[in-house]
């Protein structure tokens, strides 16, 4: 009862900030809920942060792909995820690992290859997988989980659940050809999955308009009869409304569509891009000031009175704990063992007591 | 002993797989109205209907990768490519995400995906059409490799490979599909890994698989009859897991090793046979470790010259007689 | 000045048949180069039946993709091309060769697998070449050819030269990943290529709609920006007349196009289709009786007063003579040897003198 | 003779070689404007401008065929694969249609490409991004593979990629980029196809290419000191063609063979070596040839690690040793 109300005041409050905030998924909302998303925001870029210093320690090796600026994006997609709902992403996986509600230690410690890693160590920034939370990885290979994706909805609808996929990808995936073949199989069988464009502008150091012909990315679906749309992916709101639309229209009508997100990273590519070529530190800095996801929802939800000044503070305060929590447990646990090379490669060996082959699977 | 074709122990395996248990479901080009480019499913569309029985697009990377992301949950897609050859375009799907979900993810994901067609040469179709990957897809741990010679191995290897808990690709022949053979009846299960030695001998050991046994085979009775040649013939029939004890039994029995595959040679299934059994039974060899592969280019499109690149048994013949010198 | 005078003549009776002819493309042809047209269709009609024949006396192995009924749009687009315009196409490529050219007697040979084959007897009926005459193949996976066909604009356009590649495909095609990533760099780079759907409305056993979710397969285009067109290939004006206008806008302007080509093909998918599973013989004859691309174009030139009774009744005789001629030297041509299966692998090695590695290039 | 990195030597064979003939081109993601990935195209866009030095979207399979179908019209496509690792979504442009068009034209087309990048594990990034295919490669008649070990090498060989007629695929290796080598000035060309003999030595022959190159000689070191077993290293530097003549030659003289390799053992290059070397040279060995190869799993994150997963010079030390028993 209270929280509903609760809900509809937040509802008028918000409203000069962020249109999308009267959406019923937004204005359902409770209080708690609401510092939830931004909470999850705020604990992605302190993890970020932390994991870019533990990087620059040299305690962390191999890609560093920083979400900084990206947080609403997976914090909104994710937060609307019901039982039989699956995620599935690229290399640039943090955020949506935090956003499905994985536990920072074994985030951080997957950073520095400890055994105690969410993959054991053994894939690394890129390949966070969590199948238990429903979510999939955390994949390296530029648009090759996005057919995967499209199993995970084809799956859902075998089994007869009620659920969709979310299949995050960058505005560089798009013209990998396997995304193509992934929207065709989509529309034509009626899949329930949402492919979602994480468009911060840059594959890299190539912009859009230099790697992507036609009108627009999103708007690509029309050539699958898929429906489509664009939100503002700097505000939480809009992204939970827009994806709450694509998700239902996934688990209600079998349909398929495509949604790109606007956003920005502030970081470089990865941690070993100099970012010196592309664009220029005021195009950051325009973004930092007026359109910086978490600043953005920390003053829609001070104007709600869902948050105060004293409320910030403590889960910054608690989120960088945990990033230094999440770092002291990765320092403390230990490598994998060279023995551990060969497990977790075949089901069949890791399970010996119910192997049926024979002969040898490894070879010197 | 019921006497069927390959074609058809094929398509039993597959129905009865699809009766046992509902998560299995066929897919691939062809596979459901059309019947099958090869014939294969025919009748299992009619016998299952559309759920089960799914006919694709021309988009190998696509449906393969999403037979693999349904598999992550609990299906178990058999996938037909209409050709191996056609594997070229969805090789990223297959061997960098079927083989490494299961490691990156630290053990936490599952694959039970079989992909199964044709693999070989010999029916004058070309460079394009005429590959043989098995030594690709065994060099990615994480792959399992099965290529059947027979009926009744490819309907036990097949039921094994659907029942696999990791990703199998399951090699097979379109000119094996009409040899016909003794199936036994009912629930044949055989497991991957294990070879079978398809004739016994003294002097030779023949390491062969897929329709190169045959060929083999041919070789062996003439080199019995004619040079008092006792042959041997080890039909491996899985590649990944390798029955390897088998082959040096064998060896350690006629100290004469010929490998024959329908390979190109460079860094072929051969290569790595011949590596492992002189690392493990030099002792055992009085000579050499020969090799019959196919002849080393594309494969020529020209019906007669093409059965002379690939192994045969005129081919094998004398192959043989130069590792008996 | 006779022969413009016989086009504007033409021009005016064919009106009533194909509106195309009085396109300028097609207005403006000779009477000879109308009766050229028209003798393609037919040689490549006999062609194709006398290989049938050849096929199913087991003279020829392998596949054997019948162009029988989609003459038009072969002999339509390859009839524009100018010295640097460039073709590629799929597997079903016998109907392109004789449109750009080609000899029938090394086409006929390279079915029979002889030395004297277009491409030596290696390549067989899905892979014939002919470099002499911008022919680029004859091609065997669904959708490879296309990237190589951008390669070739790509090439034009570098070198500086004024010409414009067409890539054809089949409708089943359009969903290979790697046409989508031709479509984007061909868009992106304003390259002159014109990619041209052959919609026959199958692939293999499976109808357009069973493979292609959308609006339309050329109409995917828009995707990319590109400009589309569709017109119908039984009418090899109207195929000369919409190709006209894409290949100049490829030459002149470096803008890339899709055109899809309505047509149909009467026998099965390759001689080894049974052909009963996906249509019904009424089709197929409704198909024949109608919409038969010679029968049409016949009808066309005899109203225009360039064919008659007599000349119909030469050219098909010269053509079923020579499609004879063809297959008695196939039959008379020696096959490769062994030594020449290791030929044509290596430019080196077939230019020793020239050889600047060292090293086996060849494995046992 | 000047000292510069791997990564310039690379970089100054580009321009040179740009240079020289107005038809080579440099395609692929980020090597323009950005630079290169790894930074080997630094300074080429500003020097040869962007019809020369062109960044492409991330579309292998697209970018790689079409700088195919250029070639066939006599353009010199330099591709950059970012890793080769991504190879396997252009596989079939690459293994289908450069390795085949000129065998299926009946000798009619030449596909002067290079398809050049880094191609090894070690920089703890997974596995996606460790592939070393070049036994995948060289499987293929019709393709050339380089696999440079160092600055001079590099430069040499891939002068002579650029020139030839033939596709080649050249592998280079990221963490090689940083080391320094003797780079003789001017136009030095090195055969494709000649291996080179990195040390010379009486005991032991140590095949190998590529970084294992390196650890190779670490090891050779110790051995030396600490063992008293001189070791004869002969670096490959290119796998199709193979200078097997130099490999035999050494064989000839110590006896013993160690195969050192960054491969999948499956099926891989060195498993190819073992099959020759004991064919060829079945009577000069005094014990079974031996390989290292990277432990058979995916390549595996942790940092840490990953060094024991692959070849280094304990590793290399240790099975040295055990080729010497
Ligand atoms: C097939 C493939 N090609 C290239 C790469 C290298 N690569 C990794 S990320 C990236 C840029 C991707 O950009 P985008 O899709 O926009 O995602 P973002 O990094 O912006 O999140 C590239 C080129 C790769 N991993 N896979
Ligand atoms: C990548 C790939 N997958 C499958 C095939 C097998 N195949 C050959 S032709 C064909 C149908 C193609 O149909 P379409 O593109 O419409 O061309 P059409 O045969 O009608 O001319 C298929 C599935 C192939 N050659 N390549
Ligand atoms: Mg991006
Ligand atoms: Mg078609």
């Amino acid at each position: 009862m209270s929280k509903k109300t609760t809900a509809t005041a937040d509802k008028n409050d918000a409203a000069q900030v962020s249109p999308a905030a009267q959406a019923p998924v937004n204005a359902k909302l409770t209080k708690d809920e609401r510092i939830e998303l931004y909470r999850k925001m705020v604990r992605i870029r302190r993890f970020e942060e932390r994991s870019l210093r533990a990087y620059q320690a040299k305690k962390i090796g191999g890609f560093l792909h920083l979400y900084i600026g990206q947080e609403a994006v997976a914090v909104g997609a994710c937060s609307l995820m019901g039982k039989h709902d699956h995620v599935i992403t690229a290399y640039r996986d943090h955020g949506h690992a935090i956003a499905v509600g994985m536990d920072s230690k074994p985030l951080m410690a997957e950073l520095y290859g400890k055994v105690t890693g969410c993959s054991k160590g053994k894939g690394g920034s890129m390949h966070y997988f969590d199948p238990s939370r429903n979510y999939w990885g955390g994949h390296g290979i530029v648009g090759g989980q996005i057919p995967l994706g499209v199993g995970l909805a084809y799956g859902v609808k075998y089994l007869g659940q009620k659920g969709a996929a979310m299949a995050f990808m960058g505005d560089g995936a798009v013209n990998q050809g396997a995304v193509h073949e992934a929207y065709n199989l989509a529309a034509l069988w009626d899949l329930p999955v949402v492919f979602v464009i994480e468009n911060n502008r840059y594959s890299m150091g190539t912009s859009q308009e230099r790697s992507s012909a036609g009108p627009g990315l999103a708007q690509r679906a029309e050539a699958y009869g898929m429906a489509w749309d664009v939100c503002d992916g700097h505000d939480v709101y809009e992204v939970r409304a827009t994806m709450d639309k694509a998700l239902n229209r996934a688990r209600d009508e079998f349909k398929p569509s495509v949604v790109e997100i606007d956003t920005y990273r502030y970081r470089g590519h990865s941690v070993a891009d100099p970012d010196k070529t592309y664009r220029d530190k005021a195009e950051i800095e325009e973004y930092q000031r007026t359109r910086d996801p978490i600043t953005l929802f920390q003053q829609t939800l001070l104007g709600e009175g869902v948050l105060n000044e004293a409320l910030v503070e403590l889960i910054d305060t608690e989120a960088r704990a945990e990033a230094d929590i999440a770092a002291d447990f990765s320092e403390a646990s230990p490598y994998p063992t060279v023995e551990d090379i060969q497990k977790d490669v075949y089901w069949e060996v890791d399970n010996p007591t119910q192997r049926t082959s024979q002969g040898r699977l490894f070879f010197e | 002993m019921p006497v069927i074709t390959y074609r058809e122990a094929i398509r039993h395996a597959l129905a009865e797989e699809l009766e046992r248990d509902s998560n299995v479901v066929v897919l691939g080009e062809e596979v459901a109205q059309f019947n099958g480019a090869y014939k294969v499913t025919e009748g299992l569309l009619a016998k299952f209907g559309p759920k089960r029985i799914v006919d694709t697009p021309i988009s190998e990377a696509g449906f393969i990768g999403m037979g693999l992301g349904a598999s992550m949950l609990g299906v178990r897609p058999v996938m037909e490519l209409m050709f191996w050859s056609f594997y070229s375009v969805a090789f990223d799907q297959i061997l960098n995400n079927a083989a490494n979900v299961r490691y990156m993810s630290g053990g936490q994901i599952n694959c039970p995906i079989v992909i199964r067609g044709p693999a070989n040469g010999g029916t004058n179709v070309g460079a394009t059409h005429s590959h043989t990957p098995e030594n690709v897809l065994a060099n990615h741990p994480g792959i399992k490799v099965v290529v059947p010679s027979t009926a009744a191995d490819a309907k036990g290897l097949l039921k094994a490979a659907i029942r696999d808990n990791d990703p199998v690709m399951f090699l097979e022949n379109t000119l094996l599909y009409g040899e016909k053979g003794e199936v036994p009846d009912g629930d044949i299960v055989i497991p991957l890994g294990l070879a079978d030695i398809k004739r016994e001998g003294t002097d030779l050991t023949i390491v062969t698989y897929g329709r190169s046994v045959h060929h083999s085979l041919a070789a062996a009775a003439i080199l019995e009859k004619e040079h008092n040649i006792s042959v041997e013939i080890v039909d491996l029939r899985t590649i990944r897991p390798l029955d390897i004890d088998t082959v040096l039994k064998s060896v350690a029995k006629t100290h004469r090793v010929l490998i024959v595959e329908e390979q190109k040679p460079f860094a072929s299934v051969g290569s790595q046979l011949a590596f492992m059994i002189q690392k493990e039974a030099f002792d055992e060899l009085d000579g050499p470790i020969h090799r019959l592969a196919t002849i080393d280019a594309p494969a020529i499109y020209s019906p007669p010259v093409e059965t002379e690149q690939l192994p045969n048994p005129a081919r094998v013949l004398k192959a043989a007689l130069a590792a008996m010198e």
